[in-house]
């Protein structure tokens, strides 16, 4: 029940994009297509559920032992940027047609502030490590959640007749706005 | 002490293994891909305008670097050529900087009008039904052209003539790809002799359509051989051109820009009476002209009448010479 | 040979007549019966209300049309009267004018003319609005004062009422469901929410039976279609029924939420807006279906008693990806499905 | 003037949040208030010079495969001085930004400026580079964050350490009821939203 | 009524067709001069075989045909080319023509009648239709030889013959069927003989009683004629089929894919003319009509006769005649001038006065769906519209629609009909055709 909670919570209530604000980058930049929106959603799903679990158990098993916290941000950083850029080269090497669709997406995810925003906040929120698979396998579909919406909407707006100011990430960010506003009616649903 | 060894231990640690992972994947996991690819890329404008016929900037040098048979990239013009050439290690291709012109002088005032259209105003609608002008091949003026031109060089005069600007051009070509009649031609930058029509019809219909149209006369080529007349419609190959040629032209279909701009021609009622005065006294020029040779001719044949056979030959030759010459 | 030159216009060259203009105003002559009962309920606040909400919405998409340099009188299209009336349709009857002004801004800048106007907002204005005030000014948002001329006022429901500088205020129905969740269930007469002259509410949502008379006269004009408001409310019975008979004591009644709140104005006039729903008759069930979950979920587990608002909005996100994956095979796809 | 322009060009021409788009988490995550805003501006422009400088000194040691991990390294640990400094100096701050402190890291401006800038320019331009992109991030965040205050909350934070509270109000909650969702997430996507369509407004008129 | 029979989608327009069903054909004599364009159907188009100074005979053949989907023209009169070169034509650019000068003689060509079709051999009819230059006439002028000879692998089931005229206005067909209802069963019988079909039907829409009436008492026990509902279009090729037959023809394919052919009521009738009088088609009846007419009327023209003369001939213009349209109102061609000839595919001239002329002013789309809910393909002109409006062509192809636009819509009109914020969705699905065209010669 916790977990289903925490679920719940990650994917409508603390929605990533919409209410933490991690992530806005790639939810401004590759939303401009549903099919590009869903290629990214995977990617971070799966770097982002590799990358929790990777650096939780190096804070756990490295840093903390020996008094490192400190050094979280900087050794976070390097594990995500190294884990991303060997997946890319995996991906690559193994299935050429699954790299077309994910890999161009994967040097983008190393500053998708997303990421290391779920590796940090696992840690600070003191997740167990079913804890920090749930939120970050879930966090990671709140985004791509936000993301797919986003991008269906954004599809529209290219054959509507917006002004010219509000071209591009200004009406993109009212739209982000409102559907935040909407979000909002998720609150309440998880008790505390 | 023991702190800050542990910290630099364990961040040599992290960065070690993170480090050797990757270069032995990188190894493991290796895909060949051309290095030149990334030097093209860096070497383009970098607009990922399309002009070029690929899909943006990398794909062009994708292109450039896996085969020879690349066109130019027509943005970048002869320096990005040479730098690509470096790169490559082959040989530029000459690339000249093209510009666009919209080949049509018919302002509403020039064309005789047909229908009236009603409803989508869009060259590529008002093609499908036929125009607006009488003229199958005049400017239909909706600005189809100007609204794909990335740098604005092409405006609508006139009410419906589009005039690209060749200063401002930067030769992307979208226009020439916009314009649902095919008058707009790309065109080096250097020509400065421009035929302002592209009517294919013959000269009856034209001259029922259009009072500065290319009723295919011939009149130029004979003037200058780099005219040529193809399915009615007089091209010019060369780049300068006979300065002269506008002025024979009977129908004022020929600029030179040396002389007018073509926006001026088209547009300007001042730069058209100065050139119609200008022509006006050539053709006075040329008729003197004309009457002196005749002249000539006649005061030699009579001098021959007069004189014995042994001139004969001479003013046979001379005359020759002038008809030749006319 | 004469011959004579014509206009040249494109085919079709007839038309049936139908315009924006006239479906608007129909959509206008169906919230009547609901406005008439709003205005014999509430009095003068209710006019004041809708007039104020109408008129800045018209006021500022003449505006924003002015700022874009198109044709104002574009504003009188009935488009942006009917955002504000329905704006001011779910607002609570007491609430200030400037907050009113506040949620005319929002429907018609912000959730539409920022998108570039008629056709092209992707979340309902009215309900971008109403949810904005709600978030923004929870308080006046959630004070709801008694329709007049009720002597059992203070009975009523069996809650207190409060006493405000001009009117007695008392929850809601499905605020005072909320409120007692945990202990005795207050009994409403359904006969009062039918009628709606006897419950605190939205200025448009409480008679359910003026709103259903103007739901017909959209469903006979062919203005709107059945799938959208009939999956929406079977979906909310459906889930009330089985909740209720799972814990009666904890879950009210099913019809309570079919005529509770905001559930048939939302469903008719809201959910049914052609700009911000799906289009295709299948995408039209699944929104509806959408809708009805989301609106039961938030009144039954989530902190706002009421949730259609939210639900229309949420959903409206999801139009255009409910859009391109339910388009139906064209004319004769189901041969070539037979042959292969 | 070269000088000159590589430090003015970030308050408006290559604004990093009006412009380039760089750093909008941040820009919307931590400007509830205009001090907050203002403080993670400033603490971004601290990284930001120190990894421009160093960057730009270390450029031509540097071989290009490892190009930008090196980078990561420079600006992780100048991001992990900031953290410790504000932690220890300014507490309430610290706690206000929470998690976007760390997050200066993957803040695209940092590594944007050391890849496109400081690798390839000197040590005295990539510092002003650094200073006028800062400042003018910084700037906009203050923006962002005194808009939303005053909307959302009827008061402007200019300063607040420990004790010391500088504090302006503008109009009292008991008179005028604050619009309360612009201190919350809506708030900061449709603040953004107008004040990024306020500068497209501005730059069409200066153009036409 | 339950034997009705239509197909799901469609519109209602005003039919305004009494202004003509009740006036007989009337004959129009051949005027001084004849402008015959070569490109008279879809296909290939004819090359001339005459010159300048060349005298031809009534029913000559003039311009043979380009390839196998081609058909040839024939003189419409006997006298003298006086010039063969490019001439308006109706549909807007300018093509080929043979101009002859009209002897008034009418002599016509050396040609053979045959009284009992049904003995010959079918492949000598076939030879027959295809050298007289039929074309469909109900507006496509896809050439009939070609319909009658469907490949071996496609058995087919149906013969069905297209009374619908769902067009507004139009009343040609209804007259043909009223005048020469006899000539019109024989063609049917002819075309049966010819390809083997037993199955024959006779769609008609029950606004025209009087018409069904005939059929049925011609047809007798030959065929069986259809009642159908009085929707727009009804008398679109595949929704005809759907009707008759429930069977739908698939997208991108042909009627034959489920076993039928369709013939408008016209071509039977001038397929039988061909057979049994061996006239080749050089004349049809055309309804001219609208408010903008002064007498409206069926007549019975020459092709190549131009449209002011028909117009001048049926009594002339009234004084705000303000359009020319060149067929319906829901699919014809607003046409410039009437400086162009009548072809074979033209059924009707309407004159519009400018009171009647639509708004051209258009609006948003507001997504009311009532686009979706008309098309009788259904297909998808809210979203298509939109997308070409803003030129985001690279976006149908990227979702693979341009197919549907390219194959599929056949501009029958309902979904500009209906749409409330009047946008010319029509016109859209014309440009994008145009602009794929373009795209995939290139």
């Amino acid at each position: 029940m916790q977990y289903l909670l925490l679920a719940i919570n990650s994917v409508f209530i603390g929605n990533l994009i919409l209410s933490k604000f991690l992530g806005i980058c790639p939810f401004l930049g590759v939303s401009r297509k549903v099919s590009t929106a869903l290629g990214m959603s995977m990617a971070v799903l799966f770097v982002m559920t590799m990358a929790s679990t990777v650096t939780w158990v190096l804070f756990y098993t490295l840093l903390e032992p020996f008094g490192l916290e400190y050094l979280r941000t900087i050794v976070f950083i390097l594990v995500i940027a190294s884990l991303v850029q060997l997946t890319e080269m995996a991906i690559q090497k193994i299935s050429p047609a699954l790299y077309e669709a994910l890999g161009i997406y994967l040097p983008l995810i190393t500053t998708n502030c997303a990421i290391l925003g779920v590796a940090i906040d696992t840690i600070e929120k003191g997740y167990n490590f079913v804890g920090m698979l749930v939120y970050a396998v879930f966090g990671a579909i709140g985004f791509a959640l936000a993301l797919l919406l986003f991008a269906g909407l954004r599809e529209r707006l290219e054959t509507s007749d917006v002004p010219d100011a509000f071209k591009g990430a200004a009406s993109s960010l009212i739209v982000a706005g409102i559907l935040s506003l909407a979000f909002m009616g998720f609150s309440g649903l998880v008790p505390g | 002490m023991s702190e800050i060894l542990t910290a630099i231990l364990v961040l040599t640690g992290v960065g070690l293994a993170a480090g050797l992972l990757l270069s032995y994947f990188s190894r493991v996991f290796y895909v060949e891909e051309d290095p030149r690819i990334d030097l093209v890329e860096e070497a383009l404008p970098g607009a990922n305008c399309g002009a070029c016929g690929m899909a943006g900037c990398r794909d062009y040098a994708k292109a450039v670097a896996t085969s020879q048979d690349v066109p130019g990239c027509p943005v970048g013009g002869p320096e990005t050529a040479v730098k690509i050439a470096e790169i490559m290690g082959s040989e530029a291709s000459e690339v000249e900087k093209m510009v666009a012109l919209v080949k049509c002088a018919g302002t509403m005032e020039r064309t005789t009008r047909r229908g009236e259209l009603v409803g989508i105003s869009d060259c590529r609608s008002a093609s499908l039904i036929g125009g607006n002008k009488e003229c199958r091949y005049g400017c239909l003026g909706y600005g189809d052209c100007m609204s794909v031109c990335p740098v604005n060089a092409i405006k609508i005069y006139s009410g419906n003539i589009a005039v690209v600007d060749p200063d401002v051009c930067i030769g992307c070509g979208l226009c020439v790809k916009a314009c649902p009649l095919g008058i707009i031609d790309m065109v080096p930058a250097s020509r400065t002799m421009h035929v302002l029509c592209s009517s294919k019809d013959a000269g009856a219909q034209v001259k029922k359509a259009c009072q500065v149209g290319c009723i295919g006369c011939k009149i130029c080529s004979r003037k200058d051989s780099s005219f040529q007349i193809e399915d009615n419609l007089a091209v010019f190959t060369g780049t300068e051109g006979n300065a002269d040629a506008p002025f024979v032209c009977p129908n004022d279909v020929i600029v030179d820009t040396r002389v007018y701009s073509v926006l001026s021609f088209v547009e300007s009622e001042k730069a058209r009476e100065h050139f119609t005065n200008a022509k006006e006294k050539f053709k006075t020029l040329e008729r003197e002209e004309r009457a002196r040779i005749a002249a000539e001719k006649k005061a030699a044949l009579e001098k021959a009448k007069n004189s014995e056979k042994k001139d004969d030959e001479k003013i046979k030759k001379s005359a020759e010479k002038q008809s030749r010459e006319d | 040979m004469e011959t004579r030159s014509f206009k040249v216009s494109y085919s079709p060259h007839v038309h049936n007549g139908a315009s924006v203009h006239k479906i608007m105003w129909n959509v206008f002559l169906a919230l009547v019966p609901a406005t008439a009962v709003s205005v014999y309920a509430f009095g003068i606040n209710a006019v004041r209300v809708l007039f104020v909400s109408t008129f800045f919405a018209i006021f500022f998409e003449a505006l924003a049309l002015l700022m874009r340099k198109r044709d104002w009188k574009q504003c009188f299209d009935g488009s942006a009267a009917l955002s504000g009336l329905l704006l001011g349709l779910t607002l609570p009857p007491g609430i200030s004018t400037p907050i009113i002004m506040i949620g005319s801004f929002v429907a018609i800048i912000v959730a539409k003319q920022v998108f570039g106007g008629i056709g092209s907002n992707p979340f309902n204005p009215a309900l971008t609005g109403r949810v904005f005030l709600l978030i923004a000014f929870t308080e006046p948002m959630t004070t709801w004062p008694l329709p007049r001329g009720i002597e059992q006022a203070k009975n009523y429901l069996g809650l207190a009422t409060t006493k405000t500088a001009d009117a007695i205020t008392a929850a809601t129905p499905l605020a005072a469901i909320k409120e007692h969740a945990s202990k005795a269930m207050p009994n409403v007469s359904l006969n009062d929410l039918f009628f709606g002259l006897h419950t605190p509410g939205s200025i448009g949502e409480i008679s359910v039976l003026a709103l259903l008379i103007g739901a017909a006269w959209l469903l006979y004009k062919k203005i709107i279609t059945w799938h959208i408001p009939v999956s929406t409310i079977l979906t909310v019975f459906v889930i009330a029924t089985i909740t209720h008979f799972l814990s009666p004591a904890k879950y009210p009644h099913p019809f309570f939420h079919m005529f509770a709140g905001g559930l048939i104005i939302g469903a008719f006039f809201m959910a049914t807006d052609y700009v911000t729903a799906p289009i295709w008759p299948m995408g039209k069930l699944i929104f509806g279906i959408g809708v009805g979950l989301l609106t039961i979920v938030i009144r039954l587990w989530g902190g706002y008693p009421e949730g259609i608002s939210f639900a229309i909005l949420i959903m409206n996100a999801t139009t255009p990806l409910i859009d391109k994956w339910t388009v139906p095979g064209p004319f004769g796809s189901k041969t070539l499905r037979r042959q292969s | 003037m070269r000088a000159v322009k590589e430090f003015t060009k970030g308050f408006w021409r290559e604004n990093a949040s009006l412009v380039l788009l760089l750093g909008m988490c941040p820009t919307l995550a931590v400007t509830t208030s205009a001090f907050n805003g203002l403080g993670m501006g400033l603490a971004t422009t601290a990284v930001l010079l120190g990894s421009n400088v160093i960057i730009s000194l270390i450029a031509g040691i540097i071989p290009k495969k490892v190009r930008i991990p090196s980078y990561i390294v420079v600006i992780a640990t100048l991001v992990t001085l900031v953290d410790m400094f504000m932690a220890a100096y300014a507490p309430d701050l610290h706690s206000a930004l929470g998690l976007f402190i760390p997050l200066i890291v993957v803040n695209c401006i940092i590594l944007g400026r050391a890849e496109a800038f400081a690798s390839r320019n000197s040590v005295f331009y990539s510092f002003l580079d650094a200073l006028g992109i800062g400042l003018g991030f910084a700037i906009t965040l203050f923006v962002v964050g005194a808009i939303r205050e005053i909307l959302g909350n009827g008061t402007l934070t200019v300063f607040q350490y420990k004790e010391t509270l500088i504090n302006f109000v503008i109009y009292h909650k008991e008179t005028i009821k604050p619009i309360t969702v612009f201190i919350l997430a809506p708030g900061a996507f449709l603040t953004l939203g107008f004040l990024l369509a306020l500068k497209n407004y501005i730059d069409n008129l200066i153009k036409n | 009524m339950s034997g009705i029979k239509s197909f799901n989608g469609g519109i209602h327009p005003a039919y305004n067709k009494d202004l003509t069903s009740g006036s007989e054909t009337v004959l129009m004599p051949a005027p001084e001069r004849l402008v015959v364009p070569v490109g008279q159907h879809i296909g290939a188009p004819a090359n001339p075989v005459v010159k300048k100074g060349d005298i031809v005979k009534l029913g000559q053949m003039i311009a043979e045909p380009g390839g196998f989907v081609s058909s040839p023209v024939h003189s419409p009169v006997s006298g003298k080319v006086i010039s063969v070169q490019p001439e308006e034509h109706p549909m807007g650019s300018r093509i080929m023509a043979i101009t002859i000068e009209n002897d008034g003689e009418d002599t016509m060509v050396e040609h053979q009648t045959i009284s009992e079709p049904l003995e010959k051999d079918p492949d000598e009819l076939k030879e027959i239709v295809k050298n007289s230059g039929i074309v469909g006439m109900g507006g496509a002028t896809f050439p009939s030889h070609v319909k009658l000879s469907p490949p071996a692998d496609k058995p087919i089931d149906f013969i069905i013959l297209n009374g619908a005229e769902c067009e507004p206005y139009l009343t040609a067909d209804h007259r043909l069927m009223l005048e020469n209802p006899e000539s019109i069963v024989s063609g049917l019988e002819i075309i049966s003989h010819i390809t083997g079909v037993k199955k024959l039907y006779i769609g008609i829409e029950i606004n025209k009683p009087d018409a069904i009436k005939k059929i049925t008492k011609a047809l007798g026990k030959k065929g069986t004629v259809v009642p159908l509902a009085v929707k727009y279009p009804q008398g679109a090729e595949k929704q005809l089929i759907k009707a008759v037959t429930g069977r739908e023809v698939p997208p991108k394919h042909l009627p034959m894919e489920v076993g039928a052919i369709v013939f408008n009521v016209a071509t039977a009738h001038a397929i039988n003319k061909a057979v049994t009088e061996g006239i080749p088609l050089f004349e049809r009846i055309v309804t001219v009509t609208g408010h903008g007419v002064q007498k409206p009327g069926n007549f019975l023209v020459r092709t190549g006769t131009m449209v002011s003369e028909v117009v001048d001939f049926s009594g002339g213009y009234t004084d705000d005649a303000a359009q020319l349209i060149l067929g319906g109102p829901m699919m014809g061609k607003s046409s410039a001038t009437d400086g162009v000839p009548v072809i074979k595919g033209t059924g009707g001239i309407l004159v519009l006065p400018s009171a009647e002329m639509l708004t051209d002013a258009w609006g948003p789309c507001i997504r009311c769906g009532m686009c979706l809910r008309a098309c009788p393909n259904q297909q998808n002109p809210q979203l298509l519209g939109n997308l070409i409006e803003k030129g985001l062509f690279d976006k149908i192809t990227e979702d693979k629609l341009e197919e549907i636009v390219l194959d599929d819509c056949f501009e029958c009109g309902s979904c500009t009909f209906v749409c409330p914020a009047n946008r010319p969705i029509v016109q859209f699905f014309h440009m994008a055709k145009a602009y794929f065209r373009a795209q995939k010669r290139k």
